[in-house]
């Protein structure tokens, strides 16, 4: 019944007397007659015990380690070095809290600092907070505080409609108190934000969103154009990245973004069934867009006697002071997901950055290609990871075959897209192999 | 000692990363202006280096295996080893969240179990998992009240009550709501004032937010009016689950009248803080508000023995994040529920209790430090350093920091706002008597300290890596990254 | 190809310069010609390839977990706490070398000596190295150890007969050079030393030997008697345990042992196919024996200050001072092994220890009357792990059943004792589960 | 800090484990005179007590991740942390070793594949895994020796030859085996001297254990002849590994005539050194002695596929350790060998030997230090610091202690005992060129406070957790256990 992690369970009757208390029960006196009661539920167990009822359960799953996966649509699998899981378990990171107490908490404030200034490189802007729970979350205080950014006197956020299902619904949950609009921009017939479409919806938005890639896989051709169309309608520019592209791909803070969210656990964590994540959040060194920012930031300061220290920042933004009128309620967040994506991004440098990009393209480039043997390909472009690929037959005819050959298929997008027919997401990253492609193209061959 | 930032310690040409190839090497032609050209500069350093970095680096830092870290309203009890062994097995790790349902049945069970336990331990009906940590689940909660009033045809329940001894995340999350703020005094005994609450209430109120017991570490023992004022005027009652660790296993909050509860798995159910997350918390509702919940719901059918994500939620308030929540916290908090059961869950309230109160007992009376409120504690205290700043000139800021020279890590500080130089003590039932001996003592040295030489204890640390950190001029001149470091180096702004 | 280990592969050119050469291969100029070749072995991957290589070939292996299984014969699958692994995983324990700068290795030097603490209060001798390669080796040592109390006079070591044939196989290797005679001294009826054969064998002895439990899983109940007439013989007593009885069974060094040897790894360490594993090694407080000892040995002492501290210590004995002379050639040992080994123990205490005997003793005593429904049970007395079986039919038609069956039969015997017939040891520890035993005797009745 | 001993934090009552419930009540009577009747005296903690001692005791610690560890002859390179990974996998954990070879396929594969790479790497043709250590594998080869010459009927082979310069372990594992040890001296260069070891060699000579490059690091440049000359003698050559990681992929053992080899993974491969084990001491051999090796040896069945254990050794030395050796070794070891890959090993010795020899170069010349032998090195050099000692006092154990101060690990000393006040510097191809330059300038710095305050060095280490530590003291009072400690104590005998 876990007594081994309680040590004073042995010493409770010592401990009454010294303060003068009877029984335990004495200590819930307080407590309204009728409300203590007996839980219907099991029994303690012994560590052993629960050690092979874990085990026996978790062996009803069937990892990627032991399936050939395409699936992706914002969730991948990545490698993750051993060395970042062995470092984020160390206790002394793993255990501690939100680092309240500077002067012992260095450690954790400096590696989130890092984090910080790693993703300020990755993304081109150079005010990063420590991190939002995730990219959609991410997502929905970006487009609060464009909401913000204009005092309240805009209501109305652009995105285009071909934005990831899941983000979108929880930008949609995040705003409803607002009251923000949130309005969808079409995509043309290559799979991107219809500028014309754009143009006639951004008049009073408070900001525009688009993503890269998008939804498709595909890289945004016009994501300047974009930012244009959105600061000449006065509103501000929120880019949504796969921060794994950005090797290869321009930072957003350079093609105009006033926000940049993203998804920083595609660094450092393993998929998980989808979580733990962490979002990215990062903005213009402006006082104007600093004050408005959601969520925790570290900062560098000195100590008593001058020397160099890392302290919880522009706390008076938060909820803990601010209460009501804070620019966010976030409290919790995502600290250790986001080491770990600092000690991954740091290990893979520059030249490795770039390279992992250029791996994810080729690699989606070859499942394209050999996809496009058997089906149909609706949009050109360049992909990322995932890839568009319409079919003839019902797609869920085609999963049940994949599925027998135990190959795990794609990700079926009908459901949120009709107009796209029996169509589905393939996905390939840099652990994808030949050989999952090869049995795959062959498996469709067989039930196309 | 002094680490380097990691950017210090780069140097061109290091890796410290190995990379499959590419299955063939096709030209990908990205269109020219979208080609990177803005320089990358992330530090360049081998695998050994950047192991040593941060092994360096965590050994700057304290967490609940370095020592008593009783910080008020955060629970920060021992993380039990077995949950990070299953948590990070690659049957954990290595599933997607699309993947066919046959194929994550295992995943689903959990949380279906998980579910099962939440539910019976707080009187609740159903669940969701997918708030990302406590205030993400307070805003769950919030925007279900709010779905429900606009369902009842009620939009003018425009009001949320909030106790002035509550969590900042609580106003935060009702206003993120669009919910009008209005805030409860408490009493003299620290609980909420009855008159005032009745006096609050009206067709506007939305509903209560409540932690009981309370942010001073007192059960509301009058819940029960509280809750036939609510509801009576229309309102709902939110449990905040942050102080669950007093009441774990002995009592429920469905049974105080609670309509939605969140609850902090980091906290209670011993999944670890990762140095501010990740964390996880799961929002239950009594039967007439499960419609309301956030997609999808864990289900399991009988006929086919399947567990499957339930999508078929017809009053839905959407999503409050991606996917399903933090699933690999999901798998710790279920492994120590199993390991607790019934018996160990509620050892670990009375334990917590009996560690506040036996605290209390040592330290009240010590000069410098008073008790506000009603002197029998649940699972924390609340004391005031009031007498000390009024006698001495040292700030409960000041006995925070002389506590890191012994050792140990400070209470939660200025928190709640209603006591004046607040030190808000929560043991947790996985430190041992001697632990809380010596906080104790540590606590009447430095008391004695105040009153004889003030200045040790307001100069304080003195024996950390780094020395008082000067987070005014943090604030004042924002450095934030490693870019607006360089800047400001290079304009000599910085002399650090 | 690695390069990531490797910091300075980067920087090649500029040290070579900056000490005067100006190849790799002038560094390599003393090799006598011809030395330096291409190595045909396969080029450097990835580490997430060699993950999923590695992953691939373990997939081949089916575990305990997946298979109920009853080997035991000397390999047992204990559970371990988690918290084990996980603090011995630690890098400043895990990534140390033997402790040489006491300093700063107080830290495993401490828990060493606190190993060497906990195998005291088990053994019931107060002196103990911090560990042997194992069980066998240990005994190895021991039997050495016994020559040179006699000044090499006496060069006959006898063991039971029924002891481990592993372990039996190290003792004859360690001993050959020394010239040591092993002799056997036969078991009786019940499976236990033969007391009288053993009075005939004992003459002029350096030492004799005998192991709790028995290699048939028995309490050997004459252990006193057995110490009784080595030391009436002028042998010392050597005595061998599984150290997780010791809750229950009384310390051997109370039983009369002048030397006792075990396996420590029983405790901490999963099975691992057979190693790492730590061998103890305990002896009386006496100069004499002291003097004799094989292996690190960590002692207090105090530092300038005078505060408190430990060092290795008796060194003068160990071969990097004494050489050709030294008690041993051993230099690493099994450290880790032995600091799992105390931090289980020592999670334990005294009450879990008693537990720990006591469960495994009841489970046992079940899966021996389960066992007797259906097979012959040679031997009485009471079993610890190991129950010896004896079979009508060939042991391999049964072996072959149980597999088909998902279930792994205990050890083949008759290969180490043709006299015992077609029979094989079955075990069961606190990990034994009743429907694994359910399963078993089902399986056996289909079979028999 | 001071960590007080694990039966210093005893509370009676606390527990810190869990244990199933037996299967059924059985009695079982354990004979009376069996019954443990003393008093088990064994520490009560719960585990959050346990887990937070040896966390502190681990932070009392230095290892590779916290700095360089440049200790000679001991090769402490970093280990990567996929080794630990793939490792501590429960198909490694889990599997006993007893399990019907077509249940463990994995396992024998990766002895199998392991033994392929060695054998390659050192020129051999055939290895057993299953010695524990270096020392272990030394007592096979010389008992693999031993064997030889009896099954060829040369009993009179009595004498094994041992430079000056040689580990403790050969002249210890040779006697072991019932060797005569006889000494070679070296000659200036720091290597063998010809005509010694010409002089030395008769028909009882069984064979001679090198290592090459030698303890100085120098590499033994006269091996053709050396070999010609054990060879003609009808002595067998064998090699010990603890200095492979100077030649690793460059140049094999094997081609230099060796007729017998055993490697240290826990040195040249990388995998972890546990505070002084577990290793893992493989042993090869030219085909003409693979009949002796112990058993099994790991074979493969082509016909079938699979792979087993192989019994089948007809003059067997038996065996030298339980089972198959350290397999949880093994496995890292591997995976290490198959990510560097060909490339990787040679990279391995050449930056090994580029940062031995810059090491040298950039200390050479230093005041107090000074280079016996031939400059040109391998992976490790020795300097001595026998004209400090005469000059300022200052012992090659002073610098050591000093080096500690500076958060350094020091290098081996006095070894290779023919260099007298030896410091044996090997920094291994895993530290930085920042690192060599920081313990350069270290050593530099102690030689100057040598000359200057050489009382500083003397007294040092002064910023470690002890100070200076008495190991005369420990050998004169022997405190090895607890129970020993308490009855002194008890007596009065120890105020530590």
């Amino acid at each position: 019944m876990g007594k081994h992690y309680i040590p004073n369970s042995a010493h409770k009757e010592e401990m009454l007397k010294e303060i003068g208390f009877s029984s335990i029960e004495e200590l819930f006196a307080d407590v309204p007659e009728g409300f203590i009661r007996e839980f219907n539920v099991p029994e303690g167990k012994s560590e052993y015990e629960v050690f092979m009822e874990m085990n026996e359960i978790l062996s009803k799953n069937k990892t990627v380690l032991e399936m050939p996966t395409f699936l992706g649509a914002g969730t991948y699998f990545h490698y993750v070095p051993a060395h970042v899981k062995y470092l984020i378990e160390r206790s002394e990171f793993l255990t501690s809290y939100t680092p309240y107490q500077a002067e012992i908490s260095q450690g954790m404030l400096q590696a989130l600092f890092e984090y910080q200034s790693l993703i300020a490189e990755l993304v081109g802007l150079p005010v990063v907070n420590s991190s939002m729970y995730d990219w959609g979350s991410a997502l929905g205080e970006a487009a609060l505080m464009t909401v913000r950014l204009h005092r309240g006197k805009r209501l109305k956020f652009v995105v285009p409609k071909h934005t990831h299902p899941e983000r979108m619904q929880v930008l949609k949950t995040y705003t409803r108190g607002a009251n923000l609009e949130i309005v969808e921009v079409k995509w043309n017939d290559r799979g991107q934000v219809d500028l014309e479409d754009l143009k006639e919806k951004v008049n009073d938005a408070a900001g525009v969103y688009v993503e890269i890639p998008n939804f498709f896989g595909l890289l945004e051709e016009n994501i300047q154009e974009i930012g244009e169309i959105a600061h000449e309608a006065g509103a501000y520019f929120v880019v949504g990245v796969d921060p794994t592209i950005l090797g290869v791909v321009e930072a957003p803070g350079e093609l105009g973004a006033d926000i940049v969210v993203g998804e920083a656990s595609y660094f450092g964590s393993p998929m998980n069934f989808g979580g733990p994540r962490a979002g990215i959040f990062a903005t213009r060194n402006d006082p104007k867009f600093i004050r408005q920012m959601p969520g925790r930031i570290i900062g560098m300061t000195k100590d008593a006697e001058g020397k160099r220290a890392f302290v919880m920042t522009l706390q008076t933004r938060e909820q803990h002071i601010r209460r009501a009128k804070a620019t966010s309620n976030i409290c919790s967040n995502e600290a250790l997901v986001a080491v770990a994506a600092a000690i991954h991004i740091a290990s893979l440098g520059p030249k490795g950055m770039q390279e992992l990009g250029e791996v994810i393209l080729k690699n989606t480039a070859y499942l394209k290609k050999r996809l496009s043997e058997v089906a149909e390909i609706p949009f050109d472009g360049v992909n990322f990871k995932d890839v568009l690929v319409k079919f003839e037959k019902p797609y869920q005819e085609i999963h049940e075959h994949l599925l027998q050959k135990n190959i795990h298929g794609g990700y079926y997008v009908k459901p949120h897209f009709p107009e796209l027919g029996e169509s589905a997401l393939f996905a390939a990253t840099e652990t994808t192999r030949k050989e999952w492609i090869d049995a795959l193209i062959d498996a469709l061959r067989e039930v196309l | 000692w002094d680490e380097p930032l990691i950017f210090e310690l780069s140097r061109p040409g290091r890796v410290g990363y190995t990379l499959p190839k590419p299955i063939e090497d096709i030209k990908v032609d990205i269109p020219e202006k979208l080609r990177r050209k803005s320089k990358l500069e992330l530090p360049e350093l081998s695998e050994p280096e950047i192991v040593k970095h941060y092994t360096r680096l965590s050994e700057m830092n304290y967490g609940v295996d370095s020592g008593i870290y009783p910080l008020g309203s955060c629970t920060m009890k021992y993380n039990p080893k077995i949950n990070e062994e299953i948590a990070t097995h690659p049957k954990v790790a290595y599933i997607h969240p699309y993947q066919d349902e046959r194929t994550v049945q295992g995943a689903l069970a959990i949380m279906w179990e998980l579910e099962q336990w939440l539910k019976e331990i707080t009187g609740m009906d159903r669940f969701t998992l997918q708030p990302a940590a406590g205030a993400n689940g307070e805003f769950t909660g919030v925007m279900i009240i709010r779905a429900y009033h606009l369902d009842n045809g009620e939009p003018q329940r425009n009001e949320m009550l909030v106790p002035d001894s509550a969590h900042g995340t609580n106003p935060a999350s009702a206003a993120m709501a669009g919910f009008k703020v209005i805030e409860i005094p408490s009493n003299e005994n620290g609980t909420i004032d009855l008159e005032a609450l009745e006096n609050a209430v009206s067709e506007r109120t939305a509903g209560l937010m409540l932690t009981n017991p309370n942010t001073l570490g007192i059960f509301e023992d009058e819940i029960v009016e509280i809750a036939k004022i609510i509801h009576k005027a229309g309102g709902l009652l939110y449990y905040d689950g942050a102080n669950l660790n007093g009441i774990l296993g002995k009592i429920r909050p469905g049974d105080m009248g609670f309509d939605i509860v969140h609850l902090n798995l980091h906290k209670t159910f011993s999944t670890p803080h990762g140095g501010g997350g990740p964390g996880a918390g799961p929002v239950g509702v009594k039967e007439f508000l499960k419609d309301y919940l956030p997609v999808p719901l864990v289900s399991y059918d009988e006929k086919s023995g399947r567990y499957y994500l339930d999508y078929n939620v017809p009053k839905s308030i959407g999503k409050v994040k991606e996917l399903y929540g933090n699933f690999a916290v999901l798998v710790r908090a279920l492994t120590y529920l199993k390991i607790m059961g019934r018996d160990g869950l509620r050892e670990v309230s009375e334990i917590a209790v009996l560690n506040a109160n036996y605290l209390t007992q040592k330290l009240k009376g010590t000069r410098g430090y008073s008790l506000p409120g009603k002197e029998l504690r649940k699972h924390e205290v609340v004391f005031s350093a009031e007498p000390m700043k009024k006698e001495t000139g040292v700030k409960a800021l000041d006995v925070a920091k002389r506590l890191l020279d012994f050792g140990m890590h400070a209470p939660t500080i200025y928190f709640p706002l209603i006591v004046h130089e607040a030190l808000m003590i929560e043991p947790t039932e996985t430190v041992s008597k001697e632990e809380l001996d010596a906080y104790v003592e540590a606590l009447k040295r430095i008391s004695e300290e105040a009153y004889t030489n003030p200045e040790i204890v307001k100069s304080a640390p003195h024996n950390t890596a780094v020395k008082r950190v000067d987070d005014v001029l943090a604030a004042k001149k924002p450095i934030v990254t490693w870019r607006m470091y360089k800047e400001l180096k290079e304009k000599g702004e910085v002399d650090y």
